[in-house]
């Protein structure tokens, strides 16, 4: 009787399933069948003018930092909270991970890669405007660094090459920065998180400094997210 | 050709889901996340959108990855 | 203007202040002091309006009737507070004050917004003046309070209807709910089905506060079925049943307390027939019913409280301290005796026989009759308790004097209404063209309880008797398992499964879906 | 590219039946990433418009797909991978609380 | 209307500054939180003073482009409810919390920097943003307490709110994908010509994912586990703001976007009704079977939101202004009531029902404002709770619902089965000698306060009906909103 119970039981989450597909099935099908594409205006204005109204050549990263840059501080937001939540779920203790040690040529190995990971971060970060990537893109593969150091040195290295409590205030001053960038906006006359409107310099379309504000916020952003995901990744790790 | 290989990696990437999904083992399917990640990034270069391919390279694709792995290392010693 | 409610509720939140003995003493008796002279100079007639939301309220409204139920409640109100001031604490004093300011704003209230708002408040202080008394009330509290908020729940809905169907809140002409209506009135008369709060509450809590309920909360009952529900012949026979099943349930209690309880039910039911006979004089009639049983259930029930006090128990066998030890109480319990019996002039005559005499049909009559009857032999077995029975009781503690002036008091109003019934009329300024003291009237007030004196006699033995097993059985308690069974149920389905929790969830996205799409 | 949609909808019922179906807890936070990844397709879906040019103008182009679902996708994925984070940091926590990853016996909690 | 974005700002800057404080400074965290509550109280009644007619705000001045904030009374509505909740919580937590003070302070900033998010935006995507911002540490102040029951409530509540958020995410993008645009007056103004079916699809979904946040049967069963064990302080702001910002969106989502003419033609007003009947009288049940308090309360809380969403869905003037008052009325009720436990908790860490016994004559006071609250939650007359049920019933009634106003009194009658069971466990003497931490004047006076405008909110309930009668215009016609969104 209860395995007959458990069929059914399986059966009927499979039915609930299907349904749903089936369901979301008919939408997209009449939603395809609508062609919608002429109603992008605003993309398409994005696209026809968003190169002089930004300076940014990256539309996705202008999308990102300018026109929706609110959006942009709610994820930022959510990033800090999650590392906030992760690192007070972890009680004070050693790290267990794996239990191995690597051999020589990995920690070369590894020593050999910072310096490029580095740089390939701080390229991500600042022609965020120019080509893909940018702040959170640029932000994690900083965050590689100390996760590297981690995992081949065990996290008391890591930490004190990186001190938790530092990255933790770059964390928050990558975030009040953002927001201080943000007020620029308001001190200078116009409206929080102003930038295009504003008229920061737009400079030459195509040069690192150009696009106003949008090259800064990215790299608060990325301070931010790099320590953001360092603490989040130190954190799990040192979970007993 | 492009349509033929873009879809190939759609049936690719299901497949791999429902590998995902279904295997017994959670190593195994951890392992798959990241073959999932990598189609998809393909996917969205093909259709254009190298930013967030770079980002789902990097955060879905490498540190959830990680993630992942640090809580079956936690999980099952 | 002041009216003798608000002067109460006044006086509730003065009492909340922490003050002295001496100062409680005073404000208590200025306030009620003072609403009794309020209540006594307001002009009938006079209304008074107020804005609130987007009704407009009368929360003062008076008329000839509920000028005299005020003035009857402003002095039970005095009585029951020199009563029992030197016993309660002061938090319950101030409860007992929103409990009399809110009864004398529900008679006075003008709209239905205004009563629903004074009655449910009137259920609020009582049940907590239940709860806080003592420590064996709590659970006679909770079950007094569930029942007197489903009776107000009901006057809500009955409200909501009648608004809906008229757009008013004016207190005559209702046209919806009066089934609702119906149901709060019941309850709030503890109406033979809905009685079962009535002896529970009255005999668990401590008699200083049964004194005070028992003036109140049936009593308001009966004024709101006067305005509201006059005229309905068929309550008539209703109220019959009722008094009727009081009178057998009172016969067979041992504890004063629940016979005076029980016996409230059956003087309750001739307000009823005197309201649902509709006619002037049966409209009267039952208002000065209230007015004397008012006067003479709570002398009784002060005395019984003396007896209480004194020796500590309320079986019926304690009441054989009556007599010498305590000469105030037992003169006063002889008054309220021959009151409640109807023996003219006492104060039950008049109004019984006012009564009597709206009654047209003969079934009725002798029903009333018969009521009569009962409640002599009752009483008489109270009385036989009282006084005839040998008992080796003692005296524990003197009765207070605050105490004996309570009683004292309303005993001096009985015998001035008893000797000149006329009285009330004039309060209420009606004539009703009755000769109270002729021939037709006497003989047919006395009959009863000249009956009732053999009988008894005869059948001492069946009525003195100590019944073992008293009749109990309450639906309610049934229904309240069923559906505290429910909720286990229900909450044995929440064990925890977030497998459950996230099908239910799924479950009820796809039942959206069908609903929604299709 | 109709395959493209089909492919979203398998993904996100796949995603919903390992969530509601899987006793394991990492499998259940792995049926998130996949509803999560399946969003993030569909949102690169919309924006997605045949022969289009990626949107970053070095220089003029005849058509560039829509931006602002990209800006989306890039906004849920960082939701996502915290969202994912902290479910796994709260997993590793139920694992040395209760000792296991069976979801059945998180019972703790009922009534 | 700069003070606006301020209003979101300001909790942010705040959250980050402890952040940094508890690494340098520790001793000015009492004094940061404290005096940042104050200026962000004159900021609410700043914008709340400005917000009608409504003004429009728009984040890096870029017009419709960009995102814009809107306050509008509904929104105002909802930020003098943070007005009244905020600082007194806030006071309350300073001396209540032990362990984990930071940390708690900084979720606590970062959850009403998104409630306010939630409340001032008038665009979709960010609506969803926001919401993240405010569920993810609203999960993790219950996790604070680092408890088994704690942890386990996190989780439960991690999945069920981001399944919510999935599909409200699922159907921002199908909307984006059918209007190419994601301001709300926009879209709401694309959809006139979007076939019905469609429409119905994508507001089953946004439904389903407010719904699940908002905690309507059988989609409640996380909220009392994420109440059971969590800083008391914060169930204040749980059920206060945080299921209420979730009832903010749908509503206006629906109203809004959709228009109260295709709710009443997809039948979403008979459906809301209904489910909101089902939901009061399941928690109601419920309810009476808990032996915690907490978890009783947040079983009220299921039911009390059950009754606004009926007023919300009832779909007429009265019914918003109803529903709308009760959300405010029942965060005040609340608010006292957890904070009394709270109290209780702090001073013999009295959890379930029967460990507050004999409380009752030991705080006289806060049992006192203990019996107002629940009796006011109940809906008894002369408390404020009484005031909106009988504005939902008469709504209920007049627009057809009629049902739905019996089964209020009939949920009233219910509530006040284990209110009263709760008031008279507070009553009865103990034999047990009590050891009492006495609570200093910082946890009474937010508990008095908000207890006391139960009273005042009764009594003279035209306060805050000043403001709410204002809502409706610019609910059941969206045109309005519309109009002064795109700037006309």
């Amino acid at each position: 009787m209860s395995r007959m119970n458990a069929m059914f039981k399986k059966l009927y989450k499979l039915v609930l399933v299907v349904s749903l597909a089936i369901f979301l099935f008919i939408v997209f099908d009449e939603i395809h069948n609508l062609d919608n594409n002429s109603k992008r205006y605003l993309s398409e204005h994005y696209i026809s003018e968003g190169v002089q109204e930004t300076g940014a050549i990256n539309i996705v990263t202008s999308v990102l930092y300018d026109y929706r840059a609110f959006d942009t501080l709610g994820e930022a937001t959510v990033l800090l909270t999650a590392a906030a939540i992760l690192s007070f779920l972890v009680p004070l203790g050693k790290d267990k991970m794996l239990g191995t040690t690597f051999t020589m040529i990995v920690s070369q190995t590894t020593k050999f890669f910072i310096p490029f990971l580095a740089v390939l971060g701080a390229y991500l970060i600042l022609f965020g405007h120019l080509a893909p990537g940018g702040g959170f893109v640029g932000g994690v593969v900083m965050a590689v660094i100390p996760i590297l150091l981690t995992i081949t040195y065990r996290v008391e290295f890591s930490e004190y090459k990186f001190k938790p409590a530092k990255k933790k205030l770059a964390e928050d001053i990558g975030a009040i920065g953002f927001i201080l960038l943000g007020l620029v906006g308001v001190v200078t006359g116009s409206n929080f998180l102003a930038n295009g409107q504003a008229n920061f310099g737009p400079g030459n379309t195509g040069e690192l400094i150009s696009a106003g504000l949008i090259p800064f916020l990215n790299l608060m952003i990325g301070i931010k997210v790099g320590a953001g995901l360092a603490i989040i990744f130190n954190s799990l790790i040192k979970e007993k | 050709m492009m349509d033929i290989i873009f879809n190939m990696l759609m049936i690719f990437l299901v497949i791999t889901a429902f590998f995902m999904v279904f295997t017994k083992d959670i190593s195994t399917a951890v392992i798959a996340l990241p073959i999932y990640g990598a189609i998809l990034v393909v996917i969205f270069v093909i259709l254009q959108a190298p930013g967030p391919a770079i980002a789902e390279a990097v955060i879905a694709a490498g540190l959830t990855t990680v993630f992942f792995v640090i809580t079956i290392n936690k999980t099952e010693y | 203007m002041i009216t003798p409610g608000f002067l109460y509720i006044t006086g509730a939140i003065l009492l909340l202040l922490p003050v002295n003995d001496r100062i409680k003493y005073i404000i208590s008796f200025l306030i009620t002091a003072g609403a009794l002279i309020v209540t006594f100079y307001l002009i009938p007639g006079y209304s008074f309006q107020l804005d609130f939301l987007k009704f407009t309220l009368v929360p003062v409204k008076v008329d000839n009737a509920s000028k005299l139920t005020g003035l009857i409640f402003a002095v039970g109100g005095l009585a029951a507070v020199i009563y029992s001031i030197k016993l309660c604490s002061r938090f319950i004093l101030s409860l007992i004050f929103v409990f009399i300011g809110s009864a004398l704003t529900v008679v006075f209230s003008g709209d239905l917004f205004t009563l629903y708002v004074f009655w449910e408040l009137m259920t609020i202080s009582s049940s907590f003046i239940i709860i806080m008394a003592s420590d064996v009330t709590k659970k006679t509290g909770y079950y007094y309070c569930l029942m007197q908020v489903a009776g107000g729940l009901s006057v809500l809905w009955g409200t909501f209807l009648q608004y809906s169907a008229t757009g008013n809140l004016s207190l005559n002409a209702i046209e919806a709910g009066i089934p609702f209506f119906m149901l709060a009135v019941a309850i709030k008369l503890a109406f033979v089905g809905f009685h079962t709060w009535l002896p529970l509450a009255y005999s668990k809590a401590p008699f200083y506060v049964t004194v005070v309920l028992s003036i109140y909360t049936t009593k308001v009952g009966v004024y709101i079925m006067s305005i509201l529900l006059s005229g309905i012949n068929i309550l008539a026979y209703a109220g019959l049943i009722s008094a009727l099943f009081g009178m057998v349930m009172a016969l067979r209690q041992n504890h004063a307390l629940k016979l005076l309880s029980y016996s409230i039910i059956i003087q309750v039911g001739y307000m009823i027939i005197g309201i649902s006979i509709g006619t002037e004089k049966g409209i009267a009639g039952a208002i000065f019913h209230l007015v004397n049983h008012i006067l003479y259930k709570t002398v009784l029930f002060m005395a019984v409280g003396v007896v209480i006090y004194t020796t500590g128990k309320d079986t019926l066998e304690n009441l054989g301290i009556m007599g010498r030890k305590i000469p105030v109480t037992s003169i006063a319990t002889l008054v309220a005796f021959l009151g409640i019996a109807g023996v003219p002039f006492f104060n039950g005559y008049m109004s019984k026989s006012l009564i009597k005499e709206a009654v047209q049909e003969p079934l009725l009559t002798w029903g009333l009759n018969l009521m009569s009857f009962g409640t002599s032999l009752i009483f008489l077995k109270f009385i036989y308790y009282a006084f005839f029975k040998n008992s080796n009781v003692n005296l524990t503690k003197k009765p207070a004097i605050s105490m004996q002036l309570g009683l004292g008091f309303l005993t001096v109003l009985m015998l001035l209404i008893g000797i000149h019934p006329y009285l009330l009329e004039n309060l209420m300024n009606t004539d009703l063209g009755i000769h109270y003291f002729d021939k037709k009237h006497m003989l047919s007030g006395i009959q009863p309880f000249l009956w009732s004196i053999p009988v008894f006699l005869l059948l001492k033995k069946y009525v003195v008797k100590n019944y073992v097993r008293l009749l109990y059985f309450d639906m309610y308690r049934k229904m309240a398992k069923i559906l505290v069974t429910t909720g286990y149920q229900l909450s044995n389905y929440h064990d925890g499964k977030l497998h459950k929790y996230l099908l239910w969830a799924t479950s009820t996205l796809i039942i959206l879906l069908v609903l929604l799409m299709f | 590219m109709e395959l493209a949609y089909v492919v979203v909808i398998i993904l996100l019922s796949l995603g919903m039946y390992t969530i509601i179906t899987k006793k394991n807890l990492i499998k259940i936070v792995m049926g998130f990433t996949i509803l999560e990844s399946s969003l993030i397709l569909l949102l690169i879906l919309v924006s997605y418009k045949p022969g289009g040019a990626a949107p970053i103008l070095d220089k003029p182009y005849e058509i560039v797909v829509d931006p602002i679902p990209q800006a989306l996708a890039l906004t849920a994925i960082v939701i996502g991978a915290s969202v994912t984070a902290v479910m796994l940091a709260v997993v590793i926590k139920i694992y040395k609380r209760y000792g296991t990853l069976n979801v059945d016996e998180l019972r703790k909690l009922r009534g | 209307m700069e003070a606006a974005v301020w209003l979101i700002i300001l909790p942010l800057l705040t959250a980050f500054f402890i952040g940094i404080s508890k690494l340098y400074f520790k001793k000015i965290l009492a004094p940061l939180v404290t005096g940042s509550a104050i200026i962000y109280l004159y900021l609410l009644i700043l914008v709340i003073n400005h917000s009608y007619p409504p003004k429009v705000y728009n984040v890096g001045a870029w017009g419709l482009m960009g995102i814009n904030l809107m306050v509008d009374p509904f929104s105002a509505m909802f930020l003098l409810m943070i007005a009244i909740l905020f600082l007194p919580v806030i006071i309350f937590s300073v001396k209540y919390i032990k362990s984990h003070k930071h940390k708690y302070f900084i979720f606590t900033y970062l959850m009403t920097a998104g409630i306010a998010g939630m409340v001032l935006t008038a665009d979709l995507f960010n609506l969803y943003v926001f919401l993240e911002v405010s569920s993810l540490s609203s999960c993790a102040l219950v996790a604070l307490k680092n408890t088994n029951k704690g942890i386990e409530g996190t989780f439960k509540y991690l999945i069920m709110s981001t399944l919510g958020s999935f599909f409200i995410l699922l159907a921002t993008i199908l909307t984006y994908s059918l209007t190419g645009t994601l301001n709300m007056a926009e879209i709401s103004l694309e959809f006139k010509d979007i076939p019905f079916q469609i429409k119905s699809t994508l507001m089953s979904f946004f439904v389903f994912g407010y719904v699940i946040k908002i905690g309507l049967i059988p989609l409640h069963a996380w909220i009392p586990d994420t109440y059971e064990d969590s800083p008391i302080p914060y169930n204040v702001l749980s059920s206060g703001l945080v299921m209420k910002s979730a009832v903010y969106a749908l509503i206006k989502v629906l109203y809004i976007i959709f228009g109260i003419d295709f709710l009443d033609q997809s039948g979403m007003l008979h459906i809301g009704v209904f489910w909101g009947v089902i939901t009061f009288i399941v928690a109601h049940l419920l309810a009476y079977q808990q032996s915690n308090l907490s978890r009783l309360l947040a079983y009220s809380s299921v039911a009390q939101i059950a009754y606004i969403t009926i007023g919300l869905f009832v779909g007429t003037e009265g019914g918003l202004i109803a529903g709308n008052f009760h959300i405010l009325n029942h965060a005040i009720m609340k608010g006292t009531l957890f904070l009394v436990t709270a109290i209780f908790y702090y001073s013999l860490s009295a959890v379930k029902i029967e460990d507050i016994k004999g409380l009752g004559y030991k705080f006289p006071i806060l049992s006192f404002i203990f019996v107002v609250a629940s009796l006011a939650i109940v809906g008894l007359p002369p408390f404020n709770g009484f005031i909106s049920k009988w504005l939902i019933v008469e709504a209920a009634i007049e627009s057809g619902f009629v049902y739905a106003g019996f089964f209020i009194l009939v949920g009233t009658f219910l509530s006040l089965t284990y209110y009263l069971k709760v008031i008279v466990t507070l009553y009865t003497k103990t034999e047990k000698e009590l050891l009492i931490v006495k609570p200093t004047l910082s946890l009474r006076l937010p508990t008095i306060f908000l207890g006391s405008l139960c009273i005042l909110f009764g009594i003279v309930p035209s306060i805050p009906l000043s403001l709410i009668n204002k809502i409706p215009k610019f609910l059941l016609d969206n045109g309005e909103y519309i109009r002064i969104l795109l700037g006309g």
